[in-house]
């Protein structure tokens, strides 16, 4: 245990192009049906990756796998040299890690204040706690606005953007999103890619689920395509958005 | 006269005016499109349309009856049917149940004949197993016809979720981002099955959407809300240029 | 086509389940016949399809309706109280087999009214709350019928919620229902044949409900209630008939109870909640929505503190003990996963598995 | 604790020689648990006894004794346990609901049984095979009346009793028609369930502002210590008058016995009279299971020696058949004569009950008095 | 006076359900289950403190301790072997499994303490109070009870807003997936509550039977589900609720038995409640969630 922390705290430590997240052959059946079907890739330390695909190619599975909210058949999942594969949820999440979910899942009877506290979990700080509130209710002044207003109650944008700002309560090293930008308007589409790139630029490593392939592709350092539970490409960001099999399946070019 | 006409409709939850003096009109067979930034009350408007909500004002026609306040279930009598923006399907049944279940009012035969299997059940059941077919297959949905609906991925089940709709035989159809979740490509076959199902089925359709391409793509007429107010309504090129609706809304 | 071949595979599994009881009551006529059945055996035969009729109920209820029901001891009772008091106050006036025929209409029929009439104010309700009202219900006939004197004379019959001297009979009266004393002497007139075929009937017509118009819009309403408004549900009557119907067969399994044993009381086990959690228990452990389970659970469980009666007093302990191994190995996820690594897998549990998110409380 | 766990197979001969096989039923588990152990650990007793003096007739008796919860399906299915048993005599059940229930069967298939504690009528209505060691409930209920009457133990009565108990309420009600006929007052009726035995303060109170200066209590010495101990607390104290469900009141275990002081009970049994039977009675059941036996254990043990006399009156053996048991048993049970523990001079008319005195006991210095 | 005096007997019934139904709500609240084997663990915490003060003559003090640790690590150890298993499994599944664990504790408690009723020894012996000249009289431990009932609703009620391991319940109660997101130990958020929710029972069972002195392997069942209804009657989760639903349940109880009848007390108990959820259908306290569309 103590070996792994000081392995963690090293890892940490260092800075250029270390791989921060690493998926080897992940297998992840639900009943009979075959999720996922080994897919690897890994995501490097400061690195936006964003993982695209179509509807029920395994983007979603991945990702809860990632966070431990399933347990897959076989393959592993590596977090700075550590594998998490085993390790439950919870205890991932005090590694670093923060996942929006699909579906937002707020915890709809408690306020937005509330659950952007709920997010801080994690944390024991709370001058620092504070400091991160400000800085997500400056990233979206509607959660100041509504933060004593039941989550269950609010719009299907602004639960949303509360989901975001949960996750990025607890000040982690990786991100998983997916699809933060379902259901905002156009305005905010973008918004929220510009906060993304600000996480990642005040070194926050993220792994995107996107539909919107352009603007995640975009903001992207590199991507993966997942077609129905394999990754079927892989590369440059900027050399996927150019590659022409890419733009008419998922740009709609 | 208007297949819906909407006058004053405005609702409050605790201090907070969701929707305030909402006025819309509809022609039969158009195709329109409600936008707005998030939080802007459009899903609200959904709600009351389909009494799920209880206005606190104004007055709701549909084909010139007055519906305001009715119950949920007799407004789809009515005419009016929904998707919803967090999909709602019967998750434990199949595809085909999903859509013989939209069909329930269109088909009659009482619980007595069910239960005991008298001939009419089986020659109804049998055209609804026909009719449910058919209304999956414009979706492309009838090969998977005996899949859990649960069990479809998120795509299909909002397609799934319109073919219900359908299955009502609305003169009016409501969709709340239809395109949420979907990739570009995906979103394109959508508009083309909303252009389809309004030919096929001669519906009028009011959709909630964020996904520009798609409203600019289909929608003839336009109302954009902002703070529960029609901040611009009108042609939908006339609106997505409108000033204020690129400052509230659409952005550079 | 592929929706045919759903439909044929739970009419298969139907087919199967009658077919199962129907082998089953040949192999224990014979077994009778030769002398080979036990009386313990042959004893529980009724009182098994009895509660077996209870749990097929129940689980319209739980597992279609979606609603939790700890009251349907109650409707058991109502069906078996009326039903003999009928008999009794007919046994000398009808013929035995048409005053039993008519004691199982009438029986079924109160149970179905009351389930009705409760159903009516118990609907607006749900989960928990639902579920406590229903076991409220149950216990509020369970009370009164425990102060219940109805007796009869020549001037015809008499109620008192009071006691028996209220009744004000003349000398030579006969009370039929006693108080906590219950009735006595109902003519036993169930019989294992009668019980069977009645549980097949019961199989078929609810087989037949679920999967008809009615059916799917009952199912529609527990999986999503504002997604069947919205298609034009009328939400209130579909719950009202599934109500009624799910207490109108535990009425029917009360009938079959009450002329199976000639002393009828309402206490707490036999009509009260824990008889109630007890059908639930037979329901649960079936599986909810699996009808096929709900038998053979009731069987098992029923039987199994009958078989236990050898281990004399670690019986009830052994019995808690079974109860709670055999839920986790029918329930627990993890158990699934691993029975189905190592093939303890019957259809239904994958049935199961796949329903494992749903919660229906 | 107890357990009378030497039951059913332990006893069944296995040599193959001819055995009497009586078998018993009564709940050992679940609420009514004390009454049924109470029940099976006393025949055993007797068993034993017998046994050891050589049996009934110069065969052993093997026993049986089957948990029915009290619950009339489960004891006639109980009952088919046994019968598969091979069981020639029934001494059951305890409680009367399933008493009733078994007596069609036993009837139905004439077994002869004798129920030590089942007193409702309708154990024995119309079963001519079914005999009864505990007062029925009209005569407890009669008894008492006329005994509060003719000693004038008070002249405004207080009744509480179980509504939901057959027992209770059969007393009850056959009490409320003898006093009525005797022209006792009663100025306040209550009641309670087996769901609502928690607090009896309230119809303790409304007793009390009736005015009733004796409180006729027809339940189980369980509820009835409550009763006690909370009239104590709302300092109310009338004469008390249970029937013989209150005896095995001294026996609840960290009981405040002085609380008992001056309660009138109907029984046929004390387990501290000094009789001799009694004594030994009682001491080789404490030593055997442990705690005191009550009264339904003293019927219980004083069935097993009636069904020796008049077996062996009869001169039956065991090979005879089921029905000639029975009705060899039916006829002579009426000849027998038996002083036991719980009654000198018990005689059975054809309707199944038993005739012995009532023995009304009051509670002095923590020990049973007669009252006479 | 009358009136006054079954009110008082009143309050106290209804201060013994109201100390079970916080325990009921408190797992209710978080776990989202029915643990029908509450009223069980009473009954065990009951046993445990006759034994160590009347059999061992402790000091009242320390005896309620050693029942208050013993039936949390009960409580523990009945989540662990049998709740945890279902924890993904329905609602229902893990009620029935609750059943069994009750019908197991009863006829563990039958074979080890006998079936013979134990005349349980208040664990309160403070006389209470006598108002009115004597004519009304509120004794000792329902005075306690009521305090007791207080100060556990207010510590509870303090712990889950104001400390780590409360936000934890509140959150599991909501979600148990997204706590797992914020970090959050559900299963050791939910051993915890059980935990919390046993220990309170050993303490009910100490004053359930310092009220009603009868102690057997039964005891706890019915008060169990008495406590249940009164849970619902404040609205199921609401820790005030259950407070609130004991008191007026036991006091509705006793009004009905002196003012209407007794041998239909219990019905019109249920009556009341179920009229009660047709005017509040979540209970007196219980929240309105409505769902958003
Ligand atoms: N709980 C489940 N039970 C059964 N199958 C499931 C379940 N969840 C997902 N699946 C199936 O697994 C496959 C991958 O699903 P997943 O949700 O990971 O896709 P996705 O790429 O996130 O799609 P989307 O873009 O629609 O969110 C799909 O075929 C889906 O139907
Ligand atoms: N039941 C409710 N109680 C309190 N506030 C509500 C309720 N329903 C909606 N609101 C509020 O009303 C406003 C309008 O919500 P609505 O869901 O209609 O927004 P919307 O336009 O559909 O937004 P989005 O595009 O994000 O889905 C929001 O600010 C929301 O928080
Ligand atoms: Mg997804
Ligand atoms: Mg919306």
């Amino acid at each position: 245990m103590i070996q792994r922390l000081l392995r963690l705290i090293l890892e940490n430590n260092k800075t250029e192009d270390l791989e921060m997240l690493k998926v080897e052959n992940l297998v992840v059946n639900y009943g009979v049906i075959q999720a996922l079907k080994g897919i690897s890739f890994e995501v490097n330390e400061g690195e936006v990756i964003a993982l695209i695909g179509a509807n029920g190619a395994g983007k979603t599975t991945t990702l809860q796998t990632i966070s431990g909210m399933l347990s897959p058949n076989s393959g592993k999942v590596l977090l700075n040299d550590v594998d998490i594969t085993t390790i439950p949820g919870h205890k991932i999440v005090s590694m670093g890690m923060a996942h929006v979910p699909e579906g937002r899942r707020v915890f709809p009877g408690l306020t937005v204040l509330e659950n952007l506290k709920m997010g801080a979990y994690t944390r024991s700080n709370k001058t620092e706690i504070a400091k991160t509130l400000e800085q997500v209710y400056e990233s979206f002044p509607r959660l100041k606005e509504r933060q004593n207003q039941l989550a269950g109650t609010l719009s299907g944008g602004e639960q949303q953007m509360l989901a975001m700002g949960r996750a990025l309560m607890s000040n982690p090293k990786i991100v998983l999103m997916d699809e933060p930008s379902m259901g905002l308007s156009p305005i905010y589409v973008d918004e929220i890619f510009k906060i993304i790139q600000s996480i990642s630029d005040a070194g926050t490593t993220v792994l995107l689920v996107e539909q919107n392939a352009k603007k995640a592709l975009a903001i992207a350092d590199r991507a993966y395509v997942l077609e129905t539970g394999n990754v079927v490409l892989s590369g440059d960001a900027k050399d996927l958005l150019n590659d022409d099999s890419i733009k008419k399946a998922y740009l709609g070019e | 006269m208007s297949l819906l006409e909407v006058s004053s409709l405005g609702i409050s939850f605790g201090g907070l005016r969701a929707v305030d003096e909402f006025n819309l009109n509809i022609e039969k067979g158009e195709l329109y499109g409600l936008i707005g930034p998030n939080g802007a009350g459009k899903t609200t408007v959904f709600n009351m349309l389909t009494g799920i909500y209880k206005p606190t004002d104004g007055k709701i026609f549909l084909d010139g009856k007055d519906i305001t306040g009715k119950k949920t279930a007799d407004i789809n009598k009515a005419g009016i049917a929904r998707t919803f923006q967090n999909i709602r399907l019967f998750g434990d049944q199949s595809v085909l149940d999903n859509v013989k279940i939209g069909l329930h009012n269109s088909f009659e035969y009482g619980t007595g004949t069910g239960i005991l299997r008298l001939p009419k059940y089986f020659s109804v059941e049998k055209e609804m197993d026909k009719k449910a077919l058919e209304i999956l297959s414009v979706f492309g949905l009838d090969k998977e016809a005996d899949v859990l609906a649960s069990n479809l991925p998120y795509g299909k089940q909002r397609q799934l979720e319109i073919a219900r709709a359908l299955a009502t035989n609305p003169s009016l159809l409501l969709l709340d981002e239809p395109a949420a979740g979907m990739n570009p490509n995906e979103t394109k076959d959508l508009m083309n099955t909303i252009a389809l199902i309004r030919k096929e089925f001669g519906v009028t359709i009011l959709l909630i959407e964020h996904d520009m391409k798609l409203v600019s793509g289909i929608c003839e007429k336009l109302t954009v809300l902002n703070f529960g107010r029609v901040l611009s309504q009108g042609e939908t090129s006339t609106v997505l240029n409108d000033p204020e609706v690129i400052k509230a809304y659409l952005g550079e | 086509m592929a929706a045919m071949k759903n439909l044929n595979k739970s009419t298969q599994k139907l087919l199967t389940t009658i077919g199962i009881i129907i082998v089953l009551y040949l192999v224990v006529t014979i077994m009778e016949a030769t002398g080979n059945l036990s009386s313990l055996m042959g004893g529980l035969m009724v009182p098994v399809c009895a509660f077996s009729l209870v749990a097929v109920g129940l689980n319209l209820c739980v597992g279609y309706l979606g609603e939790l029901s700890l009251g349907h001891a109650g409707f058991m009772c109502v069906g078996a109280f009326t039903s003999a008091f009928f008999s009794k106050v007919f046994m000398n006036t009808i013929p035995d087999v048409p005053r039993f025929i008519l004691a199982f209409i009438i029986g079924t029929a109160m149970a179905a009214l009351f389930g009705f009439l409760i159903a009516i104010p118990v609907l607006r309700l749900s989960g928990d709350y639902l579920a406590i009202v229903t076991l409220a219900f149950g216990e509020i006939i369970k009370n009164v019928i425990n102060t219940l004197y109805v007796g009869i004379d020549g001037n015809g019959i008499h109620f008192s919620i009071k006691d028996m001297l209220s009744l004000g009979m003349e000398p030579g009266g006969q009370v039929i229902v006693n108080g906590a004393q219950g009735v006595t002497g109902t003519p036993r007139q169930s019989t294992f044949l009668i019980s069977v075929i009645l549980l097949i009937v019961v199989l078929i017509l609810t087989y037949n409900f679920v999967h008809s118009r009615t059916g799917r819009a009952v199912q529609a309403i527990r999986d999503n209630q504002i997604a069947a408004e919205t298609v034009g549900l009328p939400i209130t009557k579909y719950k009202l008939i599934a109500f009624t119907l799910s207490a109108a067969i535990a009425g029917l399994g009360g009938v079959l109870f009450a002329h199976n044993i000639s002393s009828l009381q309402a206490t707490t086990n036999t009509f009260g909640y824990n008889m109630s959690i007890m059908i639930l228990v037979y329901v649960v452990l079936g599986g909810i929505g699996n009808f096929r389970g709900s038998v053979i659970a009731t069987a098992v469980l029923y039987l199994l503190p009958e078989l236990l009666r050898g281990m004399q007093n670690y019986r009830m302990l052994i019995y808690s003990v079974v109860l709670i191994v055999l839920m986790l190995f029918n329930w627990a996820p993890g158990i699934l996963k691993w029975r189905e690594k190592h093939g303890f897998t019957a259809a239904a549990v994958t049935q199961k598995f796949g329903k494992k998110k749903k919660e229906v409380q | 604790g107890n357990s009378g766990n030497s039951t059913g197979s332990d006893n069944v001969d296995t040599s193959g020689e001819l055995v009497w096989k009586i078998g018993g039923i009564g709940p050992v588990t679940g609420g009514a648990a004390q009454y049924g152990q109470g029940v099976e650990n006393a025949i055993q007793l007797a068993v034993d006894e017998i046994n050891a003096e050589g049996g009934i007739n110069g065969y052993q008796i093997a026993f049986n004794f089957q948990d029915d919860e009290a619950d009339a399906q489960k004891a006639v299915n109980a009952y088919n346990t046994l019968k598969d048993w091979g069981m020639q005599i029934l001494e059951g059940t305890v409680t009367s609901g399933s008493c009733a229930a078994v007596s069609a069967e036993t009837n139905n298939d004439r077994i002869f049984q004798l129920t030590p504690s089942a007193s409702s009528t309708s154990v024995t209505e119309g079963n001519d095979n079914t005999f009864q060691i505990c007062f029925s409930d009209p005569n407890q209920g009669t008894v008492s009346a006329d005994y509060i009457a003719d000693n004038n133990l008070g002249t405004k009565i207080g009744v509480i009793y179980d509504s939901s108990d057959p027992y209770s309420s059969g007393v009850y009600q056959n009490f409320a028609l003898e006093a009525q006929a005797k022209g006792l007052e009663i100025v306040a009726t209550e009641s309670f369930t087996q769901d609502n035995k928690t607090d009896f303060t309230t119809q303790l109170n409304k007793c009390k502002s009736a005015g009733a200066d004796l409180l006729f209590l027809p339940f189980y010495y369980q509820e009835g210590s409550v009763v006690l101990t909370q009239a104590d607390q709302i300092g109310y104290d009338p004469v008390m008058f249970g029937v013989d469900g209150f005896d095995g009141l001294l026996g609840v275990e960290n009981f405040d016995v002085s609380l008992a002081e001056g309660v009138y009970l109907l029984t046929p049994f004390a387990a501290d009279a000094t009789d001799d039977a009694t004594k030994s009675f009682v001491s080789s059941y404490e030593e055997k299971f442990g705690g005191t036996p009550n009264q339904f254990a003293a019927d219980a043990y004083d069935g097993v020696y009636i069904l020796k006399e008049a077996i062996e009156a009869a001169g039956l053996t065991p090979d005879a058949s089921n029905e000639e048991i029975c009705d060899a048993l039916i006829a002579q049970i009426q000849q027998v004569n038996y002083n036991g523990l719980t009654g000198e001079n018990m005689t059975w008319n054809d309707a199944g009950e038993v005739s012995k005195a009532p023995k009304a006991v009051i509670i002095k210095d923590g020990g049973y008095v007669s009252a006479e | 006076m009358g009136f006054l005096t079954y009110l008082i007997n009143g309050l106290s019934l209804g201060s013994v359900y109201a100390i079970i139904a916080l325990g009921y709500t408190m797992v209710y609240g978080i776990a989202k289950m029915l643990n029908f084997a509450h009223g069980d663990v009473i009954m065990i915490g009951a046993y445990l403190v006759f034994m160590t003060m009347t059999g061992s003559g402790m000091p009242v003090v320390v005896s309620i301790v050693i029942s208050i640790i013993c039936c949390t690590a009960l409580g523990m150890l009945i989540e662990k072997v049998a709740y945890k298993p279902l924890r993904k499994a329905t609602n229902l599944a893990v009620l029935i499994t609750a059943i069994g664990v009750s019908y197991f504790l009863q006829n563990m408690a039958l074979l080890i303490f006998g079936s013979n009723p134990i005349s349980f020894t208040s664990v309160i012996t403070w006389q209470g109070i006598t108002l009115a000249g004597g004519q009304l009289k509120i004794t000792g431990v329902t005075i306690i009870t009521i305090i007791t009932c207080l100060i556990i609703m207010v510590a509870l009620m303090w712990f889950v807003k104001n400390t780590k391991p409360g936000q934890a319940m509140r959150a599991v109660s909501e979600d148990r997936d997204a706590a797992t997101l914020m970090g959050i130990n559900v299963n050791g958020t939910i051993s915890l509550t059980f935990a919390i929710g046993s220990g309170l029972a050993a303490i009910a069972g100490a004053l359930l039977c310092s009220s009603y002195p009868v102690l057997t392997p039964y005891t706890g069942s019915m008060p169990g589900i008495k406590a249940f209804t009164a849970a619902v009657f404040g609205g199921i989760g609401s820790i005030p609720g259950a407070l609130i639903g004991g008191l007026l349940l036991g006091i509705i109880e006793n009004l009905a038995k002196a003012y209407i009848s007794s041998q239909l007390a219990d019905a019109i108990v249920f009556a009341v409640l179920i009229i009660v959820l047709l005017v509040k259908p979540t209970g007196i306290l219980g929240k309105q969630t409505k769902e958003k569309v």
